[in-house]
């Protein structure tokens, strides 16, 4: 539909200053972690460090229980992605495929926790899992996360948008609801569910201040913690280690886009996470 | 269609029940702790009225609390909202080539969590050492104090947010631009019309319903993402300049232990919110087009 | 409007239905398979006083109908006007807000859609874009537990008279439309239900297509005979697929009858005018003084009309575009304003003096057409008379009026 | 309940073990590894206890948080270092079990301990207003004034000289500044008013007052506010630094900026990370006055109820008071051991004080010891806060030193 | 296949082309016009050896095309065929792969779509969702910075022309699919360009609308007479909306004529089944002994013909279904399979004896219709023969091929 191609190279120009905006701090890090003290402070521009050293990165490796951080995360973020995906499926199930009083409004007020600020409920919550003596457990930062508003809207949605007669024609063959929402709606919208369910896992992946107040033991602790122990206020800061550790902490979530990039695209793109 | 009460309720109890009970009854919880002063720990909680809410609303801080909340949303509007939504249109509307390497690109900072951008930037921005300010003496400029100046602070953070935010909420936009159908486009182009003009007149009122959730999520979640990067660089400081409505509530209740006024704040911050959520519905759904 | 014509008859549940319109060949048919099939002959389909509102606006509107066990029924009529919805009705999808539907002998208005043993092709196939073309069609026998050897062979044997053998293992968005359309019937086929369903199942198709698949939907119907309701609002279609068709208008049954008789006979002007295209002429007429008065000029009907038409002086006159010729005796005269050519025929605009009428004149190809004013004459014998308020057909004169009026 | 079974598996094999906890604030890069290792030590000693270290980001605040909310949940850890400036605060509103308390009540035999092995000067930095004993001394840290020699030389200065008062830290950081180019001096800039603390006693200023038997703002003084007044001209004149810690730090180690006044504490990391030799000199003084110099850093608090694991924990405070334990611990930290004769000891710290001057220089300090202020009451911490928010008005030059410390004083007033 | 015909023609770009196939009619108009707009009649479209091609698939093959000034010209073709792609090419949405495009005498191959002066009706009518009527009417002339009482008055007459008036203040999605239409062609007709294109803009309307419709666009072309290019795949469009039809298929342009012609005189045996529903019946046959022999039967034609049938042996030979008649000294002979009723005509199914090829015969309603086995014949007058290899039409014996030899 354009027909003058070569028209466009200012656009291009003002992209690629927003890529390498988006891209630089990044590269930054990369290349910090790889340098010693001496290398940030002289080359601290430098993206390629002269000597580059896997020091920072044994130093962790040394020093942090590591992979019970990740599998801390990992089983966090996991457990909540997948409650999170269910309940707003079966959720959102509910809302397109029955017909009962005052539907919408208690969908409004389900939608309507998305909106509410994570501090005002902190405390109380705080208060009722430790009640539950659920601190220090990864049961404390997945129990209030079971469900999400936002995915309960988005699921609904994607289901709104399978054509009616789908549904209908299941009905016509005595299909019960559950048989209709695995058989038929859940291939369907297929897409979108891995994409929410990518948005839901890298948040919780990274999900810095819930797990803050609710672990404080160490072998609790999640990546994102791990990484404030070095820039503890009084221990100065080791910034290599600490750039090694935010690579570490960085590098899951950023692999899995990096791998199925084409496949994330192409699913925001098309199902849109979106209202 | 269907009318199965109690299996269309099995289908939504796990659903309801979470978010009932971990965001509806801690609201009303909020509205029970604040008419009283207590600490967390101790065993009495001593009834107050609403000498909390008194004390907040005549406390200097407050005013400079919503400036600085006001201040931050401004800034993330025009970051992830205002700028992703002239990228987005040029990304899906004037490129032929490349917008798919675009699009992923500029995707990649969201996937980082805010804990690791906010150190990076606290490296970043190191007004001495920090690389940006060798980049800004090279060209002769002083690098200002990025996390001490009063109002420069609540800024920078806005722009780490704005930072991590900007791809994700630039592909939702994408998506709702490659949405517009392309005999729409084409119609106008043969009228001759210039971008900008395609631009405003086309695009962004066939757009306008995703623009306004964009703009909803950035300033919903935009307020619950302030918390991290001010927890871990500033404390709200310097002298509460990059304190705001949610990170007032925590310093109340985890710093100061003072659970009281920590939940008055929370209903204060709630009602803004529902300030927010009514102008949104009243005046700006009207505005919008919608599909269906 | 909304007259109800040809179907508040008496029935007996028990004993098959004859309903008076049906054509002869129908009984014929219909004699021939009682002798195996009497039992089976309870899968008629009856709408009485059935009504259907969404809120505040009526859709289908006191709704009578009878349909015969292993019928073809055709529901026609202008876009909106119910007839989506009175099959939704059938297959239960949508509740009934008045009336009563029996198929089988049964009242159904509560039974559950999955209970009713129907079969449904839908407008756009509805068919489950992530199956093969393999599980879209075995899906509800599974959910059924038929076993699986009898699935295998029902589902060949479908594939192979539709023709899709080869095609088991394809997703539907592999296939053109004219293939998703046979994997439908397929599907719809090896349920065996004694109740078929199809709505505007040729929409999407193109005209070679359309062509093609009306002889195969007869094909199937054949084989085993279900009842067989049809809702289109292509009329080439109802008239080449329907045994009867029922043509509906803003909710209520107009006509319901074979398509020889609403061709030929229209129960009221709705239908004329719906039926045919082009559409038959609508003349407005007033018979006075023994004779009757079109556009100004006098036409003098047989005598045989003069009764009938003494009855209603206020009179539409409806004569079919192709039962119109130029004449040298003219009974009407118009001025010729353009020419349609439509390959082996023309379509001849005129516009009658006086009154300035239009009037459409189908004549062959070859036929020379002279310019400006030309005289038209048709024959009493194709002639329908409606009346000028409530539009009824007045019937034809000297006749028991048995098949078309109301 | 969750873990009862597995406890009970453990206690089955050893009967007699008593399991306690120990609460500290020290990261990876902040002794973290000498924690471990004393924990380790003492674990090996004692076979009949078992100690596990758990470490509690965010320094004494974030320790302070999640104190308050393992009690909430009635689990308590039974060793903690509470910050000096939450001793207040500690003691009124934690249930700790006093240390006179269990001596008294579980080992007799320690009658004597605190009154042989401590100054009284120190002893009384873990005593409350009113008087209780509510924990031991720990890590002791005075501020001192690093600088970077090659700055020094680099500026025409001589790095045997160092600044011995304000007005000559004044004119150097300003000679540095225009030689080099290099930013001159920074104050620490924590979540506490600790270094300024220092600052403003030196003057003859204080932070708190006594007036009728309650406390209040003491700053809001003439010598108070020239105190900060000169901290605030440094800033203002451009050769003084405002910024976050960790920028200042870095900026310090990376030698792009000549001196640094903190904490002892951050000694061995600066030795360690610096490129250059990092030296240190006294805190500077006020022309013709004495330092009174707060004493950072922490004390140990038993918390435990059960007289078994108070009997174990006040075991294990000992270990960690002995002299071995604190020379181990100064050589990770930097702290100064808060006992007497610990660096005269050769087990203890004898040999690593001779070598290492800066930590010399900050043992010399010692008697000018004063407690660091504590705000009372329920809106203590607020009230800190209040004064923190002072410095950053004061050093971004948006208000004079006394414009802002009167304000500070009348607000701090209100809350206590 | 791939075969253009009738279209490769000198021309000279500054007088007006003279294009042989045009009726005399259109000529007449032409020279009745050129009196006054002699400079206008630049407006034409020039298509030179086009070609179109998206990635290695060449959607538009060679094309080669002259469109006259004022001309109503339809793009006919099959689905898929590249119609669409023609006429977005013109409008410069789609550039070319090779080839030139000359537009009033220039070439454009690389000039903006918005400076070439077109007003385009795109299928789905692409109006604008959120503006009303009235705004989606005008954007366009608000653009062009045309004054704003010039703006009133053209849009206030577009309205009436298309009955319009009273809807400005609604919005798209408040109107019928008809309304829709209409306003799509308002705005169009607005900007009074001098090229008029028009993507299948009927296609979603129902029967009774398109009719409506197409007499609206014809009157609508002759208010300013632009160059008019209507891209449809309905015939009878084709048939009564187009001055010439270009018919394509697979990217290629088959035969470029009058509707008349393109009906009686296919260019190749694709016209032929294409063009007539039911299309024209095609029967196999070869010459041979001074006969021609279909499905085993002699048949003798004329003498005249014999020459030219002499030349292709094998043959297409084609007659269309209304130009069969039943018949007692038959031509073919054939047993009737089913027949269909289509109102005012009925087509009969036969297949014919020995070879089993199909035969479809049109014949009035009210002609009685015998079962079994019957006899079909036709007239010489109105037979097609086509090559038996390359498809092509053999032309007419003893005149000169002019008008649908290729
Ligand atoms: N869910 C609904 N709510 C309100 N009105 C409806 C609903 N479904 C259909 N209608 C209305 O009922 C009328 C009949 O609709 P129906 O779908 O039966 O028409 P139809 O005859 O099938 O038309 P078409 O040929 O266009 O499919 C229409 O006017 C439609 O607007
Ligand atoms: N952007 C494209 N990329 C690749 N192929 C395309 C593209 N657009 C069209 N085609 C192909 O070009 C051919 C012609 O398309 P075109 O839209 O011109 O057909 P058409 O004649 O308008 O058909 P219809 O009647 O279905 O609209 C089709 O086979 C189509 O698949
Ligand atoms: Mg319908
Ligand atoms: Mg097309």
């Amino acid at each position: 539909m354009k027909i003058n191609s070569y028209r466009d190279w200012y656009w291009h120009i003002l992209l690629l200053l927003a890529v390498v905006i988006q891209l630089w701090p990044l590269l930054f890090m990369l290349s910090t972690s790889f340098k010693t003290m001496d290398q940030i402070f002289l080359s601290t521009l430098n993206p390629l460090p002269a000597k580059p050293v896997i020091d920072n990165y044994l130093y962790v490796l040394k020093n942090l229980p590591l992979v019970q951080y990740i599998v801390n995360t990992l089983l966090i973020a996991s457990s909540i992605t997948l409650a999170k995906i269910i309940t707003s499926i079966l959720a959102g199930f509910a809302f397109v495929y029955y017909e009962f009083s005052h539907k919408e409004k208690l969908f409004n007020t389900l939608l309507l926790t998305f909106f509410i600020p994570i501090t005002v409920v902190m405390m109380p919550n705080y208060l009722l899992i430790s009640k539950l003596g659920l601190l220090n457990t990864p049961w404390g930062v997945i129990l209030p996360q079971l469900a999400d508003g936002m995915g309960i809207f988005l699921m609904r949605q994607s289901m709104r948008n399978i054509p009616k007669p789908l549904l209908e024609a299941g009905r016509l063959e005595n299909a019960s609801p559950w048989v209709i929402l695995t058989r038929i709606i859940l291939p369907l919208i297929k897409p979108s569910v891995i994409a929410m369910g990518i948005v839901f896992f890298i948040n919780s992946w990274n999900d810095y201040f819930w797990p803050l107040l609710i672990l404080h033991d160490k072998p609790t602790y999640t990546l994102p913690l791990a990484l404030q122990m070095f820039i503890s206020a009084e221990g100065g800061s080791e910034w290599g280690i600490a750039m090694a550790v935010a690579m570490l902490t960085a590098l899951p979530p950023l692999l899995l886009y990096l791998t199925c990039q084409r496949f994330i695209m192409n699913t925001f793109m098309q199902s849109g996470v979106k209202g | 269609m269907n009318r199965f009460t109690w299996q269309s309720a099995l289908f939504l109890a796990p659903a309801a029940i979470t978010l009932l009970l971990f965001a509806y009854w801690p609201l009303l919880q909020d509205v029970w702790l604040s008419f009283h002063s207590w600490n967390m720990v101790s065993p009495t909680m001593k009834f107050v009225g609403l000498q909390n809410y008194l004390q907040l609303l005549s406390s200097d801080e407050l005013i400079k609390i919503l400036l600085n909340t006001v201040l931050y949303i401004l800034v993330l509007v025009c970051v992830n909202f205002i700028f992703p939504y002239l990228l987005s249109f040029i990304i899906a509307h004037r490129l032929n080539r490349f917008s798919f390497f675009y699009r992923s690109a500029l995707f990649i900072p969201s996937t980082v969590s805010l804990a690791v951008a906010s150190i990076l930037f606290l490296w970043i921005l190191n007004p001495l050492a920090g690389p940006l300010n060798i980049i800004l003496s090279a060209i002769g400029l002083e690098s200002p104090r990025w996390f001490k100046e009063s109002g420069l602070v609540i800024i920078v953070i806005g722009l780490i947010i704005g930072w991590k935010v900007f791809g994700y909420n630039l592909i939702l936009l994408v998506a709702a631009m490659v949405d517009v159908p392309k005999e729409l486009i084409e119609a106008a182009r043969l009228e001759n019309v210039s971008n900008w003009q395609l631009f405003r007149r086309i695009i962004v009122p066939m757009t306008s319903s995703t623009a306004l959730y964009v703009f909803v999520i950035t300033v919903v979640f935009g307020l619950q993402y302030v918390l991290v990067p001010v927890n871990m660089l500033t404390q709200g400081g310097p002298d509460q300049g990059s304190s705001n409505l949610v990170y007032i509530v925590y310093q109340y209740g985890f710093v100061f232990f003072q659970t009281g006024k920590a939940s008055a704040f929370a209903i204060l911050t709630m009602l803004i919110y529902a300030l927010f959520l009514i102008v949104k519905t009243k005046v700006l759904d009207k505005k919008v087009h919608y599909e269906n | 409007m909304g007259h109800c014509h040809g179907s508040r008859h008496a029935y007996c549940p028990t004993t098959p239905l004859i309903i008076p319109n049906l054509p002869t060949f129908y009984y014929e048919y219909l004699y021939a398979i009682w002798g195996e099939r009497i039992d089976e002959l309870m899968n008629g389909i009856i709408f009485e006083n059935v009504c259907k509102s969404y809120g505040e606006t009526a859709v289908v509107k006191d709704l009578n109908m009878a349909i015969q066990e292993g019928e073809r029924l055709i529901l026609l009529g202008p876009s909106g006007c119910g007839k989506t919805t009175t099959l939704r009705m059938v297959a239960g999808l949508e509740n009934i807000t008045a009336g009563t539907l029996k198929m089988g002998g049964q009242v159904v208005n509560t039974v559950e859609p999955g209970a009713r043993n129907i079969a449904m092709v839908f407008q756009n196939y509805a068919l489950y874009p992530h199956m093969t073309i393999w599980e879209n069609i075995t899906f509800g026998l599974f959910i059924q537990k038929i076993p699986i050897e009898e699935i295998k062979a029902r589902t060949k044997q479908a594939l192979e008279i539709l023709n899709l053998s080869g095609y088991e293992q394809r997703k539907p968005n592999e296939l053109s439309g004219g293939q998703k359309q046979r994997v439908a019937l397929c599907r719809s086929l090896v349920k065996q239900a004694p109740y078929f369903l199809l709505d505007e199942p040729l929409s999407n198709l193109d005209a070679q297509l359309r062509l093609q698949a009306r002889t195969e939907l007869v094909k199937i119907h054949n084989l085993y005979r279900p009842t067989f309701i049809y809702v289109t609002h292509d009329q080439v279609e109802a008239m080449t697929v329907g045994q009867r068709i029922a043509i509906m208008n803003q909710g209520a049954l107009q006509q319901l009858d074979t398509p020889d008789v609403i061709y030929q006979r229209p129960a009221n002007t709705f239908v004329a005018s719906f039926i045919g295209s082009p559409p038959m002429n609508l003349l407005q007429g007033a018979f006075r003084d023994g004779a009757l008065w079109i556009a100004g000029s006098r036409v003098n009907p047989p005598t045989k009309w003069h009764t009938l038409l003494a009855e209603h002086q206020e009179l539409w006159i409806g004569i079919r575009p192709e039962q119109c010729c130029l004449s040298d005796t003219p009974m009407l005269h118009g001025q010729i304003e353009f020419v349609e050519h439509l390959g082996s025929q023309r379509c001849i605009h005129l516009r009658l003096h006086q009154n300035g009428q239009r009037l459409l004149c189908m004549l062959p190809a070859d036929q020379p057409i002279p310019t400006g004013t030309v005289g038209v004459s048709f024959s009493w014998q194709h002639v329908n008379g409606f009346d000028g308020h409530v539009g009824k057909n007045i019937g034809l004169p000297n006749r028991i009026s048995h098949n078309y009026a109301c | 309940a969750l873990g009862c079974g597995s406890s009970q598996n453990a206690s089955s094999k050893t009967p007699s073990k008593v399991m306690i906890e120990y609460w500290h604030v020290n990261a990876e890069s902040f002794g973290g590894p000498s924690v471990k290792q004393l924990v380790e030590q003492f674990n090996k000693e004692n076979p009949d206890i078992e100690v596990v270290e758990k470490y509690n980001p965010d320094m004494y605040k974030g320790l302070t948080q999640n104190l308050q909310a393992a009690m909430a949940s009635g689990k308590n850890p039974d060793v903690v270092q509470m910050g000096y400036s939450y001793l207040n605060y500690a003691g009124e509103n934690l249930k700790y079990a006093s240390i006179p308390d269990i001596i008294t009540k579980l080992s007799p035999e320690d009658n004597t301990y605190l009154k042989d092995n401590f100054l009284p000067n120190v002893l009384s930095l873990a005593t409350t207003d009113d008087g209780k004993q509510i924990g031991l001394p720990y890590s002791v840290s005075v501020p001192v004034l690093y600088y970077n020699p090659d700055v020094f030389k680099q500026a025409g200065l001589d790095p045997s000289q160092p600044p011995r008062t304000w007005q000559e830290v004044t004119q150097y950081a300003k000679t540095i500044k225009e030689k080099t180019g290099i930013m001159g001096f920074f104050m620490q800039e924590y979540a506490d008013n600790w270094a300024q603390q220092a600052l403003i006693e030196s003057n003859g200023g204080q932070i708190l007052a006594k007036k009728d038997g309650r406390t209040m703002a003491g700053f809001d003084t003439p010598e108070a506010s020239e105190a900060y007044q000169v901290l605030a001209d440094m800033v203002k004149n451009g050769h003084g630094l405002h910024a976050t810690n960790e920028e200042a730090f870095q900026a310090f180690l990376s030698g792009k900026l000549g001196m640094v006044c903190t904490t002892i504490g951050k000694r061995d990391n600066f030795e360690k990370s610096a490129k250059f030799t990092v030296m240190a000199t006294q805190f500077p003084s006020f022309e013709g006055k004495t330092r009174k110099l707060p004493a950072g850093g922490n004390l140990l608090m038993i918390f435990s109820q059960d007289p078994d694991k108070q009997k174990a924990a006040w075991r294990f405070v000992k270990f960690l008071e002995s002299p071995g334990a604190l020379a181990l611990w100064s050589k990770g930290t930097g702290y100064l051991p808060p006992r007497k004769g610990v660096t005269e000891d050769p087990q203890g710290l004898k040999d690593f004080a001779e070598q290492n001057k800066n930590m010399q220089v900050a043992m010399s300090q010692m008697p000018e010891v004063v407690k660091w202020a504590s705000f009372p009451g329920a809106n203590g911490l607020q009230a800190e806060q209040a004064l923190i928010d002072v410095r950053d008005i004061i050093l971004s030059g948006k208000q004079s030193a006394a414009d802002a410390l009167k304000q500070a004083a009348a607000k701090i007033n209100s809350l206590l």
